[in-house]
């Protein structure tokens, strides 16, 4: 069913959604979960029921309305449960990066003075109880697996099903104030906070409320007509904004399936099992995947190698028309039919995509041949821009209106401007409303008339009409020459290569631009197996000349395109190092979600930095490394740097 | 009482013989497995092949000519009146070392280091293609095969004990224990014979020893197939070239069960025993229960010999490590 | 050195320490003339883990076929769960409660993880061959009551990744795992694991004590275990017998042990794998 | 590449222990039994009953019996052809002595003797191992020939020696004798197959299976969780001499009609059922019924293009046969010991992850 937007008022909340699920879909799977090999399922009115014993159970627990109840875990019906019972009875749900480390975790939990934490196992609990002593807000912490808590201080803790227990048994009098109190929940009401891990300093706890999220869920529903029947696979950090109107926005809206895989390393298995219509990755998922899918490939037979490429090929130029509904010629049709037959079809099996009818990609940009190989095998993958304090959706690319430069058009309900500066602002029903116990900051992001800045500079594609995203607005800099400086630009162009995992282009204010490169390591690492070059380890590989040959190739082709962009010409690389360990979360180099913290890195690696501009061929450098365990060690390396050729733009005329 | 019944008597003897032939071929059983673990199930064929072999040389047959005929249309079956036995043994031997040399490189060596069961059943399976190359290269029908062996009752035996025992049985039996005899010095007082034991024990010591496994492995089968050609010689001038002739290999499996797969003297001994039991229970018990129990007594006796001694008479305690 | 004491105790982190479940009194073993094990006494109490170790060719692993019925001694009595106990099969002990785990891992190699699991359960099993041939009823119902207990090993493990694969195919540190996913399955009162992180990096060992903790206190398993490495035993076990030479030279707990001059001096001083 | 799995996921244990887990499989299979029970029938004639399908349908339950033994059990039998014999003579007399005797319980009755037998016979399998084992069966061949050969009791005193099936029928239709019709044996031994072949795959997927399994990889292991080696060898050569006592009665009564011990049922009978499971997989199912299909099939092949095309003599066609078995066997053991099953399951793995390799 196609729902209008405008009737998000008659459901202004999550729970009434619910409801109203439970009624109209009631026998309809809402929840799948994989556990112990099997895939265990609750229809909607299950859940209805789960989840109410649910929040029964927290009002006995003495949850009041307002308080903040920190999720930790990884996707499970039972956590997104906790998040609707919270909203039913007016608690905030605020769900935390699991991976987080005990620092991160208690600023947040601090931060929104916890009450309640929902933990899902003894890894999480455990954090809990180190940070105990910090977190004095803190009165119970929930938890889902009981294994290994046996000796634990069962005062402070409570097992999930006990919970729910409580909730089936409760009197009367403890139902009718758990009534009372659900009635009380209006749009206006939180729905959920999300703390945006930001480039820079603390993470700001975005608030949204239930208004917020069903405008944005209804308006994206509509737009690529989700429906019932849809289903798909929980498998991104619940505490990130995406997953939350994906898994309960969407999902409570349109009143399709979610299914939560077995464990982190089954996902792909599980996909593939589910086979979901409807599916979010960002964009390192696609292509990660498609270099396994290329490194399988290597080792396939020769027919199957020649089958593959022929096809593949062709299909780069026929898939997409296709999917656009654009003319192809009847033996085009009949070809790509075959295609289908023979590898497509069976290709999107195995990835487990054969199903997906909708498929979306953000947060960064992706590789256009990335991009255009999901879509030549006929996979409708298209490309989002959004933003946490958006509720994720500012614009979408319509179907049949897909490229792999832009972010498509505003979503329906969001204005878009674009300021002299370059920055897009952008107003809509979904907006936030404020951050956290931060009014400075709101006050920054949002003005009166609900205009939100972005914080990235970018500007209206004139022949397709579509967004397209330049960078930061902060890392939009001037070079010493006062031209255009957009670091951002060139990385992305970089990264599109499947041998540079990251690099980190500087130049702000300097007469030229340098970058440091970071190499992907299942990418290089097979490729030098297949020239059959020796190494034995990461640094050794990231020193090796030839791997230096390759990287500088791709400089290279990159300065070629980018001397293209009159905007940006000045943008062109002039020299490079490759680094000798990978951008670490750990290390803060880069954030959880994978964003480059620039400033961080330009200062704990002056010293390279130096090296870049001082002319040296190569530099010797300590680096501090923070190992899985959180032990500290120290690495040394001699890096060389490389000069690259730079082109300008009559020359490229000519 | 029967000891002075010179019946019993002829049929010991007969049983001896008999089991001087067991024997023979079960030592080639014992070889090959003490060298390279495998119960080579195909010694029988291996005998019938060489029979086959001889007669044809001796005869000078064209080999395949059958299949020529089929498949060409030529007719040659004979390309002249043969040769001397002597010329014709020499050859045939050749021709096994040859076939022990292939069958070391064709099923052997990718069958290194498998458990015994799937040698013993690959063995099976060479039993099936020797047979079928045998066939197609001398032709299936019954040969008789002559190599100037006497014939006849031992009147001298008649005469003075009055047992009636073929001339070609006791010739045969003292082939076989010079044979046999051969073999223990050869093992005993010759590096390779040493070397032979060691890998029966373990392997690394055989290689020390500085010889190829395969090496000895082709020895081993090359003697084995010497043996088989002498057994085939001896079955053959008994009772004719023919199939059957790969069934004394059965008749050696429960030799081999008596005296163990490893030892030598075990399988000479099993082989008498069998050979005599067999004999005297047709002679004595046979009749009460419609005779022809040569087919499965030795079988039985094993069995049940098996069951309180699964290691044979002389075959090393297997004992189980945990 | 301090006797076996029968007192049942509380150790530190607050598992209440039974009376023995099971106890050897005067065990003597022979191989022809080679004595394995030499006048040997010690119990094994509920709930504890018990470690035994010594330097190679102690007779740790002839202790434990003794146990569970390999090997049967010349004197000297087994007594399982306050009865003494008959010479018995290996498979009978299995029904008694039994279960372990070898040096070198004996898994069934032809069988899927799941498959090696779920013959774990043997014991539990009782249809006949004819409900087994009809399948449908009896025989489905029991094999999936069965397989529902395998799905939770299977998670207390974490190896649902592998429960499809060939074992054989596995790498050793995952064999090992499966291996005591096996002897988890039987339920036992009492799992004997011989070695259980031979040739484990430091991660692996982490893993596999971490189990074996795990194990102890989840399901209350009684465990007695032989270790080479000292410090492994030393972390987790409650109480330790010394062996060397088929003889018993010390038993107490970790800290006792290691405060003995004999022990230091036979083990410590004999083996430094 | 024909495998579309994305969205087929189990909801229960149940689902996930199908036999055939993946719908395409399942279609497959079953498309493929109508064909074989409700349209071939209409077609069957008297050569391609005689001389493909029932002895086709036949050697795969025998087959069947020794891959349980010895495929799933790893217990290496070469007295099947006694065993078959032991069925055929049970069937005999019982057809003989009871001529009311519905021929279903002729067959299961001939079958039940010979697990008897073969429990005997499998005595010796709890001292002896390996190919020890393996020569001790040649014991039951030839005792059980011999006995069949000498006494008269079991083919009623005829002068001949030979035993010869009188006309019997199932539920009212004539399956043996000369007026049984093709269709008629044809549906009875498939029946007999498919029901068999049903209820052998049951027990080798339960814990009963599972236990042979066990004993086969790693006895040692298996006796520490509880099996009983004597039960489970024992209940294995039981259960396996119960399908080749079926196989032998069908054999004799309703696919030759006559037999005579030393010829229908010699050694090269456990040779032949042993190449079919060793070709066809050891240790599977289908494999079983592979391996009868291709052993039966290749003379049947051989004297068609040999002899009838090419118009060979027929003994060296059959020469040629005999190398191309007997060569196979070694192929086989040495590049797939778990022989075409293997391959089939390598090929669909490769289809179900096509276009990957792995």
């Amino acid at each position: 069913m196609v729902s209008v937007p405008s009737a998000g008022r008659d459901y202004e909340t999550i729970p009434k959604l619910l409801i109203r699920n439970s009624e109209r879909y009631g026998l309809n799977v809402a929840y799948r979960y994989k556990q112990f090999g099997i895939w265990h399922s609750w229809n909607w009115s299950e859940t209805a029921i789960q989840i109410k014993s649910l929040a029964v159970g927290m009002v006995s627990l003495g949850v009041e309305p307002g308080d903040h109840i920190a999720i930790i875990g990884s996707n499970r019906p039972e956590l997104y449960w906790t998040i609707v019972a919270a909203q039913t009875i007016g608690a905030v749900p605020v769900p935390v990066y699991q991976d987080s480390v005990a620092e991160e975790m208690v600023y947040i939990l601090d931060h929104c003075a916890a009450k309640y934490v929902f933990a899902e196992d003894q890894e999480q609990v455990d954090k809990i109880i180190e940070l105990k002593g910090k977190l004095k807000t803190i009165k119970k912490t929930v938890f889902l697996d009981p294994r290994g808590l046996r000796k634990y201080d069962k005062s402070f803790l409570i097992d999930f099903n006990t919970l729910i227990a409580s909730g089936q048994i409760a009197d009367q009098e403890l139902i009718s104030s758990f009534e009372k109190r659900s009635a009380k929940v209006t749009g206006d009401d939180t729905c959920v906070m999300l703390y945006t891990s930001g480039t820079t300093g603390n993470p700001k706890g975005v608030v949204l409320s239930h208004k917020n999220i069903i405008a944005a869920s209804a308006s994206s529903s509509q737009f690529d007509s989700l429906r019932p029947a849809d289903s798909a696979l929980a498998y991104l950090p619940m505490a990130w904004v995406g997953d939350f109107i994906f898994s309960i926005g969407q999902a409570y809206w349109s009143g399709f399936c979610v299914a939560c895989p077995e464990s982190a390393e089954t996902m792909q298995t599980d996909l593939r099992e589910i086979g979901p219509s409807y599916f979010f990755a960002p964009p390192r998922y696609f292509e990660g995947l498609l270099t396994s899918v290329m490194i399988r490939m290597e080792d396939a037979s020769k027919l199957k190698k020649k089958l593959f490429q022929y096809f593949m090929h062709f299909a780069k130029v026929v898939g997409p028309k296709l999917l656009d509904q654009k003319r192809v010629s009847p033996l085009d049709k009949a070809l790509y039919y075959l295609g289908d037959k023979l590898l497509f079809a069976p290709l999107k099996d195995t990835l487990g995509l054969r199903n997906v009818r909708v498929g979306y990609t953000a947060g960064e940009a992706i590789g256009p041949e990335i991009f255009d190989f999901y879509r030549s095998l006929g996979i409708n993958l298209k490309q989002l821009y959004g933003q946490t304090e958006a509720s994720v959706f500012i614009t979408q690319q319509p179907d049949g209106e897909v490229r792999s430069d832009t972010v498509g058009v505003p979503t329906p309900g969001v204005e878009l401007k674009i300021a002299d500066s370059g920055e897009v602002f952008y107003k809509s029903d979904a907006s936030f409303v404020e951050y956290y116990k931060n009014p400075k900051s709101t006050k920054e992001t949002k003005n009166k008339q609900g205009w939100v800045a972005t914080g990235d500079a970018g500007f209206i594609d004139p022949e397709s009409k579509h967004l397209r995203i330049i960078d930061r607005v902060k890392d939009v800099g001037k070079m010493a020459d006062g031209s255009f400086f957009a670091p951002k630009y060139v990385e992305n162009k970089l990264k599109f290569y499947p041998t540079i995992l990251e690099a980190v282009v500087f130049g702000d204010s300097r007469e030229n631009c340098t970058v440091f490169i970071n190499i992907d390591l299942t990418a290089v690492g097979n490729w030098a197996e297949r020239n059959n070059i020796a190494y034995a380890s990461y640094q050794e590989l990231a020193g090796n000349e030839q791997v230096y040959k390759m990287i500088e190739a791709h400089i290279k082709e990159v300065n070629r395109s980018v001397s293209q962009d009159s905007m940006l010409s000045s943008c062109q690389i002039h020299r490079f190092l490759v680094l000798h360990k990978e951008l670490d979360a750990d290390d803060g180099e880069i954030t959880r979600t994978r964003k480059v913290r620039r400033g961080f890195i330009e200062k704990k690696y002056s010293d390279l930095v130096n090296a870049l501009y001082d002319g040296s061929k190569e530099v010797s450098t300590r680096t501090e490394v923070t190992y899985e365990d959180g032990r500290k060690g120290q690495i040394s390396a001699t890096i060389s740097i490389w000069d690259v050729e730079v082109f300008d733009k009559s020359v490229e005329a000519a | 009482m029967f000891l002075l019944d010179p019946f019993f008597w002829e049929v010991v003897i007969s049983g001896l013989l008999a089991g001087v032939m067991y024997a023979l071929v079960a030592l080639g059983f014992v070889l090959i497995f003490k060298a390279s673990g495998i119960f080579n199930f195909a010694q029988g064929v291996l005998a019938l092949f060489a029979a086959l072999t001889l007669v044809g040389f001796q005869t000078g047959q064209v080999p395949f000519a059958h299949l020529l005929e089929a498949v060409l249309g030529i007719h040659y079956s004979h390309w002249g009146e043969g040769m001397s036995t002597v010329i014709a043994l020499i050859l045939s031997l050749c021709v096994m070392i040859g076939l022990a040399w292939l069958v070391v490189k064709v099923v052997l060596k990718p069958l290194v280091n498998q458990e015994g069961i799937i040698l013993f059943m690959a063995t099976i399976g060479l039993a099936f293609v020797l047979e079928g190359v045998g066939d197609l290269m001398w032709g299936a029908n019954v040969k008789r095969l002559d190599v100037g062996l006497p014939e006849g009752p031992s009147d001298l035996l008649l005469d003075y004990t009055g047992m009636f025992i073929e001339k070609l049985e006791i010739s045969a039996a003292v082939v076989a224990i010079i044979l046999v005899i051969l073999l223990m010095l050869f093992s005993q007082y010759t590096k390779m014979g040493r070397a032979l034991r060691a890998v029966a024990d373990d392997h690394q010591a055989a290689l020390s020893v500085g010889i190829s496994l395969e090496t000895i492995w082709w020895v081993v089968w090359s003697i084995s197939g010497l043996v088989a050609l002498v057994a085939g010689v001896m079955w053959g001038a008994k009772s004719g070239v023919q199939f059957s002739l790969s069934l004394i290999a059965l008749k050696a499996l429960p030799v081999l069960m008596l005296g163990g797969f490893t030892s030598i003297p075990g399988a000479i001994i099993g082989g008498l025993m069998i050979g005599v039991g067999e004999k005297v229970f047709e002679f004595y018990i046979g009749p009460m229960i419609g005779g022809a129990t040569e087919n499965w007594f030795a079988y039985m006796l094993a069995l049940v010999f098996l069951l309180f001694r699964p290691q044979g008479l002389f075959g090393e305690k297997i004992i189980e490590r945990v | 050195m301090n006797d076996i004491d029968e007192r049942s105790f509380t150790t530190p982190d607050g598992r209440t320490i039974g009376s023995e479940i099971l106890s050897v009194k005067n065990i003597t073993l022979k191989f022809g003339g080679v004595t394995a094990l030499e006048d040997i006494s010690f119990d094994i109490k509920e709930g504890e883990i018990r470690a035994i170790i010594g330097p190679n060719g102690a007779g740790k692993s002839s202790m434990l076929n003794v146990i569970n019925g390999f090997y049967h001694p010349q004197q000297g009595e087994v007594w399982f769960r306050k009865k003494l106990r008959p010479p018995l099969k290996p498979y009978q002990i299995a029904y008694q409660g039994v279960a372990r785990t070898f040096q070198n891992i004996a898994l069934f190699k032809g069988m899927s993880t799941l498959d090696n699991i779920m013959t774990g359960r043997f014991t539990h099993m009782t249809s006949g061959i004819a409900a087994q041939a009809i399948w449908k009823g009896f025989a489905e119902r029991e094999e999936i009551e069965n397989r529902e207990k395998v799905e939770q090993i299977i998670d207390f493990l974490e190896i649902q990744k592998i429960r499809r694969t060939e074992v054989g195919r596995l790498p050793y540190g995952l064999q090992k795992r499966v291996e005591l996913g096996r002897a988890l399955a039987a339920e036992p009162k009492l799992l004997l694991l011989d070695e259980p992180m031979a040739g484990m990096n430091v991660e692996e060992k982490e893993d596999m004590s971490r189990f074996v903790l795990d194990v102890n206190e989840e399901f209350g398993t009684t465990v007695a275990l032989i270790e080479h490495d000292m410090g492994v035993v030393m972390d987790i076990a409650d109480r330790v017998v010394v062996m060397d030479y088929g003889k018993k030279i010390g038993d107490g707990t970790p800290a006792e042990v290691r405060s003995s001059q004999i022990v230091i001096d036979a083990y410590l001083g004999v083996s430094h794998e | 590449m024909i495998y579309r799995e994305a969205g087929q996921f189990k909801v229960s244990y149940q689902e996930d222990q199908e036999t055939f887990p993946i719908r395409f499989d399942k279609v497959a299979f079953w498309l493929s039994i109508f064909i074989v029970a409700a349209v071939i029938p209409f077609f069957v004639n008297d050569y391609w009953e005689k001389s493909v399908f029932l002895p086709f349908f036949i050697y795969s339950i025998a087959a069947i019996g020794l891959n349980i033994l010895t495929g799933y059990c790893g217990q290496v039998s070469l007295g099947t052809g006694g065993f078959m014999a032991v069925g055929a003579y049970t069937s005999y007399k019982l057809m003989t002595s009871f001529p009311g005797l519905d021929m279903f319980i002729v067959i299961v009755g001939s079958g039940l003797m010979t697990a008897a037998v073969g429990m005997l016979f499998g005595i010796p399998s709890l001292r002896i191992k390996g190919f020890y084992l393996a020569v001790a069966t040649l014991a039951a061949q030839f005792f059980l020939v011999w006995l069949f050969n000498k006494w008269e009791w079991t083919y009623n005193y005829s002068a001949t020696g030979q035993i010869t099936a009188p006309q019997r029928d199932f539920l009212g239709i004539v399956v043996t004798g000369a007026y049984s019709k093709p269709w008629a044996t044809y549906l009875f031994c498939f029946a007999f197959l498919f029901v068999f072949a049903w209820l052998a795959r049951n027990l080798v997927r339960g814990h009963i299976g599972r236990s042979w399994m066990a004993i086969r990889d790693m006895d040692i292991a298996a006796e520490i969780i509880g099996v009983n080696p004597l039960k489970a060898k024992l209940s294995a050569f039981a259960i396996s001499s119960f399908y080749i006592g079926i196989a032998g009665g069908l054999y004799f009564s309703v696919w030759l009609g006559a037999a005579e011990p030393t010829e229908a049922f010699s050694i090269d009978k456990s040779f032949d059922v042993l190449f079919m499971i060793i070709i066809g997989g050891l240790g599977s199912m289908i494999g079983s019924i592979i391996g009868a299909a291709f052993i039966v099939l290749l003379p049947v092949f051989f004297k068609t293009t040999l002899v009838g095309i090419l118009g060979w003599p027929t003994d060296i066609a059959e020469f040629s046969q005999i190398i191309l078995i007997g060569s196979l066997i070694i192929f086989f053991l040495i590049k797939e010991p778990h022989g075409i099953a293997a391959l089939w399951r390598t090929l669909k793995e490769k289809l179900r992850l096509w276009p990957f390799p792995y």
